[in-house]
C-alpha cells in the first residue's frame, strides 16, 4: 500500500524544508553579526584610525569635529536625562495602570480600555513628536517664558511613549503571580491594597523590573519624537527648560552630511555603536533579572 | 514553499538590478536648503514642459548634498559652499544668494555692527538692551554643522570667533524662519530665498520676522551685487564626474531660467559687480 | 475580671480602629489606581480628539491624492501615501517568508540546542537595535556601498531587518497556540513533519499570525527614523509620482511629516503636518481594527471554530 | 520477565515486543516489557492509572520520537521487521500502525478533509478515489449514514462520539495493519461508548487492534487477549477469559477484584 514515489517525494521535501528553515534562522545570526561587526569596526575608527581618546569621547562636552573636538558627553547626558525623566514619570504610572488591569479592573472595563492602550503602541513616534511640537512646546513656552524646546518637552513625550510597554508587561507580570498567594493573603484578613502592596508586587517584582528595563530600552533608542522637541543644542543642558541633544537626535541631524571617513562620520558611528551596546546591555540585564526570578 | 521561493527571487533580483535601474531616466538632487527652492521650482517647471525625466529634489543641508553626491547616492548635490577635498566632483555654479540676519520683530533693533553681531553669536551679548533694543533675552538659533548657510555665516561674519551653541538648532532654512517668528528674542541667519518674497516687482521681508542691517548696510539685492553687504555666496550644484546628458539638460534649464532665479530671491551672475575673490 | 474586660475592649477598639484605617487606605489606593487608569485613557482620547481637531480641516480628496508641493501652499500627500503602502508591501514580501521559516524552525524543529539559542539571542538583540542605528547602517550599506541610492528597496530592506524579530515572535506564538493533538494526529496518520506543519498546524496558526502581521504593518507604516536616509525625503514629480521602481526615491507619509517640518519651506506646513499626522493616526487605528477582525475571520474560516 | 500467550491459543503474531524499556530522561517508565501480539485479534492493555500502559502503546508506532527526552530500547517487530531499525522511517511505521487517541482530535477542517487527510499526504490526489476512500472509511467506522449529507461541514460540529468515530475513520483511510487505541471511549457517554465498542468488534476482522482501557468491563467485553500492567512492568498476559477468571499472578487477581482502584 505504501506509495513509494510519494514517500520519496515527501522525503525530499522534508530535507529541502529543513534546509530553508535553517537558512532563514541563520539569517538572524548573520544579520546581527554583520550589524555588530560593522558598527564595531566603524564605531572604533575614531580611536583606532583617528587616534582620538575614548575618554574625550565619553567625558568631554565639546563636540566640534571640524575643529577636532569629538566629546559626546552632551549627547550621552541628554539621552540619559530624557530617559531617566521618562522612566521616573512613565514607569510608576505604567506599573500602576498595569496593576489596575491585572487586579482591579472589572472585565468589561478592561476589555474596553486595553485596546485603547494598545493603540498607543502603534502610533508612529513622529506623530508623538508632531503633537509635542504643536501642543506641548507652545504650552511650555507660554507658561515658563523659555523657548519651550528642551528636556521637559522631550521627557513628557517619551513618558507617554513608554507607557504602553510598561503597562502591558507589568500586567503580565502580575497575572503570573499564583492565585494561591492572593487567596492566602486575603484569607489572613489583608485588604486588597495590602495584598497588592505587600504580597503581589514583591512576588511580581522581577517581571516588573523587566517591564521597566524594556521601557528604558524603548526610550533610549527613540529618535524623532524627541528630535522634534529637544531644541538640538549640542551642549550640556543647564536645566529642564533649556535645549539639549541626545545621541539619537544628533545622529539623525548629522548623518546625511557626514563625509565618508570624516571625523564627524566616525563620531556618529561611535555614538551608534554606544547605543547598540546600551541596547544589548539592557537585553542581558533583562535575562539576568528573568533568571533571578526563575 | 512558493512564498519562500518568491522571496529568494526578489532578493536575488534586488541584488542584481542596480545596474538596470541606473539606466532609468530619473534624477535626484539633495543638499542646501538655501538653493532648494530654485531647484525644486525648476524641477516642477521642467517636468511640466518635458516628459523625459523624473526629478526628485530634497534638502538636508549643503554638506548632505556634497556627501551624498560623492557617495553616488544622489545625482546632483546642492551646496552654498565649495566642495573642498572632493576631486571627483564637478562644480556647476547656478547663481548667487544673499543671507539675511533675521530676528523676532519685538526687539526694536534695526541695525548692528559686525562686532556686535559677533558678540551676540559668540554668547557675549545676551540681551537686546545691550545693543539699544528692548529688554529681551537673546535666543541664538543656529543651523547644524551640515548647513552651508552656517558655514557662509561663520566665514563672513564670525571669522575665528566660535559660535555659541546654547540656543536652539534648527534643521533648515524654513524651520529657522518658523522658530524666529515664534521665539521672542530670537536671532538667526537664512538665505534671501527664505526671508524675502517677490511681490509686485520687488522684494519684501516675509511676515513675522525682521531683517537686520549690518554696519548700516541693508540686506538687499543691490547691496549684494555691489559687494557692500558681506553675507552672500555662490550657489553650486555638483555632479559626480562630468555631467551626463540628463544632468546637463536639467542644469542648463536651471541656469537659463533667469525669471525663476530672480523671483525666488536669487541673484544672477550677470548682475554681480564683484566676485567672490573681492571679499 | 473587669480589668480584663476593659483590656480586651481597648484591644478590640484598637483593632476596629486599625481596620477602619486600613479600609480607608484600601479605598484610597483603589481610587488612585482607578484615577490613574482613567487618566491614561482620557489622555489617549484627548490625544486622538486633538489630532482630529487639528487635522480634520486639512483632509480633502485633493490632499489625499494630490502631489506634494514644497514651495507653494496647497500640496497633497498622494505619492507619500502610495509610497508608504509600497514600502510596506516590499517589506512584508521579504519579512514574512524569513520570519515564518525561522519561527517554524524554532518552534517545531529545534526546541533545544546551541543553534536555537543563538538564533533566539540574535533575534532579541536585533529587536532592540534603535531604528536610527539601523537607518545609519542602511545608509552606509544599502544606499552607498551597494549603490542602491535613496530608494524604496533600501528602505524596505532596512525595515525588514528592523521588523524580522517581531514577526518571528508572532509566528512562534501562533504556532505555540496550536494544540499538540493536531500534530499527534497528523504524525500518527503517517504524515512527515513538514506535511504535518503545512497541512495540520499552519492552518490553525494563520488567524493569530495575521493579527500579528497587521499590527506590525501598522508599525512599518509609521516608521520614520530608519527611512529618512534610506528611502529618502522626496518623491518624483510629474507623471512619476506613483512610482513602482524600487530603485527610485520613495518618501513615505511618516517621513513627509518629519521632513515638511524640518525643511518648512511650504507656507502651509502646519496644514500639511496636521493632515499627515491625522492620516497616520487613522491608518494605525484602521490597522488595529483590521488586525482583530481579519484575524478572527480567518480563524473561523480556516478552522471552523469561533 | 517473559510472559507469552500460551502457544495453542495463538494465531500468527503480528507484532513482537522483546525487552522494551522506555525512559523519560532518567525515569524508567517501562521496564523490560515483552509481548507478542496476535494478528486480527483485539489485545487489551489494562492496569491502574500511571502503570505505563499508554507509554507502552505509544512506543509501538514510535510516537515517543516526538517527545523530547523520551528514549525507547529493546526490539519491536512488525511482521518480523524491526520498526526501530536505523533504516526504518518512523513515518512509514506510523503509516502501517495507526493510532486513535484518548480524546477525539479531529482537525479543524471539514469531515471530508479529515478522512482523506492521510491518503492525501501519502500522495493520493484523485478526487474520485478520495471520495471512495472517504465513503468506505466512514462506512467502516459506522458513521457514514450520520454524516453523508454534510461532508463539507466542520468536523468540530460533530458530537464527541461522532468525532471519535471520525478519528477512527481517518485512521482506516490510510489502511493500516495495526490500530492502536488509547482509551478511545474514556471521554464519551455510555451510548457513544457502546457504538465504539461494537465498531472495535467489527474492526478485528481486518485489523489487529491494541487498546488501552481503564475499564475492566470494557476489556472483558471487547478483547480476545488482555495484558496487565503494574508500575511499568508487564505482569501477566493471557486470553481475556483466563485473565478475568483464573489470573495466575496474585497482583493481577488483586487488580481484577478491585483492590487497586
Amino acid at each position: 500500500m505504501t506509495n513509494v514515489r510519494a514517500a520519496g517525494k515527501a522525503h525530499r521535501t522534508e530535507r529541502l524544508a529543513l534546509i530553508v528553515l535553517r537558512g532563514a534562522s541563520g539569517f538572524f545570526i548573520v544579520s546581527i553579526a554583520l550589524l555588530i561587526g560593522y558598527l564595531a569596526v566603524e564605531g572604533t575608527k575614531l580611536f583606532t584610525v583617528d587616534h582620538k581618546s575614548i575618554f574625550e569621547f565619553l567625558f568631554s562636552p565639546t563636540f566640534a569635529p571640524d575643529q577636532g573636538h569629538i566629546g559626546a558627553l552632551a549627547f550621552i547626558l541628554g539621552s540619559l536625562f530624557v530617559t531617566a525623566f521618562a522612566i521616573a514619570v512613565g514607569g510608576p504610572f505604567g506599573v500602576a495602570v498595569g496593576v489596575f488591569f491585572a487586579e482591579l479592573a472589572p472585565k468589561r472595563v478592561a476589555s474596553a480600555m486595553k485596546p485603547a492602550i494598545e493603540v498607543l503602541v502603534g502610533i508612529p513616534s513622529v506623530v508623538y513628536g508632531w503633537l509635542g511640537l504643536t501642543l506641548l512646546v507652545p504650552l511650555i513656552r507660554n507658561t515658563t517664558g523659555s523657548t519651550g524646546f528642551g528636556l521637559l518637552a522631550a521627557g513628557i513625550v517619551l513618558s507617554l511613549m513608554i507607557l504602553p510597554t510598561v503597562v502591558s508587561l507589568s500586567e503580565d507580570a502580575m497575572r503570573v503571580v499564583p492565585d494561591s498567594l492572593r487567596e492566602g493573603s486575603l484569607a489572613l484578613g489583608a485588604t486588597r491594597w495590602e495584598t497588592i502592596w505587600r504580597v503581589l508586587l514583591p512576588a511580581a517584582s522581577s517581571g516588573i523590573g523587566v517591564a521597566v528595563i524594556l521601557g528604558i530600552a524603548r526610550a533610549i533608542g527613540e529618535t524623532l519624537a524627541i528630535q522634534l522637541v529637544l531644541g538640538n543644542a549640542p551642549v550640556i543642558p543647564a536645566g529642564l527648560l533649556s535645549p539639549a541633544s541626545a545621541l539619537t537626535s544628533e545622529i539623525v541631524m548629522d548623518m546625511g552630511g557626514a563625509a565618508q571617513g570624516s571625523l564627524l562620520q566616525h563620531s556618529l558611528f561611535s555614538m551608534a555603536f554606544l547605543l547598540l551596546l546600551i541596547a544589548m546591555g539592557l537585553i542581558v540585564l533583562v535575562k539576568l533579572v528573568a533568571r533571578k526570578a526563575a | 514553499m512558493s512564498r519562500t521561493a518568491l522571496a529568494a527571487l526578489l532578493l536575488g533580483a534586488a541584488l542584481a538590478a542596480p545596474a538596470v535601474a541606473s539606466a532609468d531616466t530619473s534624477l535626484t538632487a539633495a543638499g542646501s536648503t538655501a538653493l532648494l527652492p530654485l531647484v525644486k521650482a525648476s524641477a516642477e517647471a521642467y517636468q511640466n514642459q518635458h516628459n523625459d525625466l523624473k526629478i526628485s529634489v530634497t534638502g538636508g543641508g549643503s554638506r548632505v548634498g556634497i556627501t551624498q553626491v560623492a557617495a553616488k547616492a544622489v545625482d546632483l548635490g546642492m551646496s552654498d559652499i565649495l566642495a573642498k577635498g572632493y576631486p571627483d566632483l564637478v562644480d556647476h555654479r547656478v547663481c548667487v544668494v544673499g543671507f539675511s540676519v533675521l530676528t523676532h520683530p519685538g526687539i526694536n533693533v534695526k541695525n548692528v555692527s559686525k562686532k556686535q553681531l559677533q558678540d551676540i553669536f559668540a554668547g557675549k551679548i545676551t540681551n537686546w538692551k545691550d545693543v539699544g533694543g528692548a529688554d529681551v533675552k537673546i535666543v541664538v538659533i543656529n543651523r547644524p554643522r551640515s548647513s552651508g548657510t552656517r558655514a557662509v555665516f561663520t566665514q563672513t561674519i564670525m571669522g575665528d570667533v566660535p559660535v555659541s551653541e546654547t540656543g536652539l538648532t534648527e534643521d533648515a532654512t524654513g524651520t529657522v524662519i518658523t522658530a524666529v517668528r515664534t521665539t521672542p528674542g530670537a536671532i538667526s541667519y537664512a538665505a534671501f530665498s527664505g526671508t524675502k518674497k517677490f511681490e509686485g516687482g520687488h522684494y519684501t521681508t516675509v511676515e513675522g520676522i525682521a531683517e537686520l542691517s549690518i554696519d548700516n548696510v541693508a540686506p538687499s539685492e543691490e547691496n549684494v551685487q555691489t559687494g557692500k553687504y558681506p553675507i552672500w555666496s555662490y550657489e553650486h550644484i555638483y555632479t559626480n564626474g562630468v555631467a551626463n546628458k540628463d544632468e546637463s539638460r536639467f542644469l542648463a534649464f536651471i541656469q537659463s531660467n533667469s525669471a525663476i532665479i530672480h523671483q525666488l530671491g536669487y541673484i544672477l551672475f550677470r548682475d554681480m559687480k564683484v566676485n567672490e575673490t573681492d571679499r | 475580671m473587669a480589668q480584663a474586660v476593659a483590656v480586651s475592649e481597648t484591644r478590640e477598639r484598637k483593632a476596629a480602629n486599625s481596620a477602619r484605617g486600613r479600609r480607608a487606605v484600601d479605598r484610597l489606593a483603589t481610587g488612585a489606581l482607578w484615577a490613574m487608569a482613567l487618566f491614561v485613557v482620557l489622555l489617549l482620547a484627548l490625544f486622538v480628539c486633538y489630532m482630529f481637531y487639528l487635522g480634520a480641516g486639512s483632509i480633502s480628496w485633493h490632499f489625499l491624492t494630490g502631489l506634494p508641493s514644497e514651495l507653494t501652499a496647497g500640496g497633497g500627500v498622494g505619492p507619500e501615501i502610495f509610497n508608504s503602502f509600497y514600502i510596506l508591501i516590499l517589506t512584508l514580501l521579504m519579512t514574512v517568508p524569513i520570519a515564518l521559516a525561522a519561527g517554524i524552525f524554532l518552534q517545531e524543529y529545534s526546541r533545544t540546542g546551541l543553534f536555537r539559542e543563538t538564533v533566539q539571542f540574535s533575534a532579541e538583540s536585533l529587536a532592540t537595535v534603535p531604528s536610527i542605528v539601523m537607518g545609519l547602517f542602511g545608509l552606509l550599506v544599502f544606499v552607498q556601498t551597494l549603490r542602491w541610492g535613496f530608494s524604496a528597496l533600501a528602505g524596505a530592506v532596512t525595515l525588514t531587518l528592523l521588523n524580522l524579530p517581531a514577526l518571528m515572535r508572532v509566528t512562534q506564538e501562533a504556532l505555540a497556540g496550536v494544540p499538540a493533538t493536531y500534530r499527534e494526529a497528523s504524525m500518527a496518520l503517517g504524515g512527515t513533519k513538514w506535511q504535518t506543519i503545512v497541512r495540520a498546524v499552519l492552518p490553525s496558526a494563520v488567524g493569530p499570525m495575521t493579527t500579528g502581521i497587521v499590527l506590525i504593518s501598522g508599525r512599518i507604516f509609521g516608521e520614520t527614523a530608519a527611512l529618512i536616509y534610506t528611502a529618502g525625503t522626496s518623491v518624483a514629480h510629474g507623471n512619476g509620482a506613483y512610482d513602482f521602481n524600487p530603485f527610485h526615491t520613495a518618501e513615505t507619509l511618516a517621513v513627509h511629516l518629519w521632513y515638511t517640518h524640518s525643511e518648512a519651506l511650504i507656507p502651509d506646513v502646519d496644514r500639511i503636518g496636521n493632515g499627515s499626522a491625522l492620516v497616520l493616526l487613522v491608518m494605525v487605528l484602521i490597522f488595529n481594527v483590521v488586525a482583530r477582525v481579519v484575524g478572527r475571520q480567518l480563524t473561523v474560516r480556516l478552522t471552523g471554530k469561533g | 520477565m517473559q510472559v507469552t500467550v500460551p502457544t495453542e491459543k495463538r494465531s500468527l503474531d503480528k507484532m513482537k515486543i522483546e525487552d522494551m524499556n522506555v525512559y523519560y530522561g532518567a525515569f524508567q517508565a517501562i521496564k523490560h516489557g515483552s509481548l507478542d501480539v496476535p494478528e486480527n485479534k483485539v489485545m487489551a492493555l489494562i492496569g491502574p492509572s500511571g502503570c505505563g500502559k499508554s507509554t507502552f502503546l505509544r512506543a509501538l508506532n514510535r510516537m515517543h520520537d516526538l517527545t523530547p527526552g523520551a528514549r525507547v530500547t529493546g526490539k519491536i517487530t512488525l511482521d518480523g521487521q524491526d520498526i526501530y531499525a536505523d533504516d526504518v522511517d518512523p513515518v512509514t511505521v506510523r503509516h502501517r500502525i495507526g493510532m486513535v487517541f484518548q480524546r477525539p482530535n479531529p482537525f479543524p477542517k471539514s469531515i471530508f478533509e479529515n478522512v482523506v487527510y492521510g491518503p492525501k499526504i501519502h500522495g493520493e490526489n484523485n478526487q474520485k478515489k478520495l471520495m471512495e476512500i472517504c465513503e468506505r472509511s466512514l462506512r467502516s467506522a459506522a458513521l457514514w449514514d450520520e454524516v453523508k449529507d454534510r461532508l463539507n461541514r466542520s468536523a468540530l460540529d460533530l458530537s464527541g462520539g461522532q468525532q471519535q468515530r471520525l478519528c477512527i475513520a481517518r485512521v482506516l483511510a490510510v489502511e493500516p495493519e495495526v490500530i492502536l487505541m488509547d482509551e478511545p471511549a474514556s471521554a464519551l457517554d455510555p451510548i457513544a461508548t457502546s457504538k465504539i465498542e461494537d465498531l472495535i468488534g467489527e474492526l478485528k476482522r481486518e485489523y489487529t487492534v491494541i487498546i488501552v482501557t481503564h475499564s475492566m468491563q470494557q476489556a472483558a467485553r471487547i478483547s480476545d487477549f488482555t495484558t496487565f500492567f503494574l508500575l511499568g512492568e508487564l505482569i501477566e498476559v493471557g486470553t481475556t477469559s483466563e485473565i478475568f477468571t483464573r489470573p495466575k499472578d496474585k497482583r493481577t487477581e488483586d487488580y481484577i477484584t478491585g483492590r487497586y482502584g
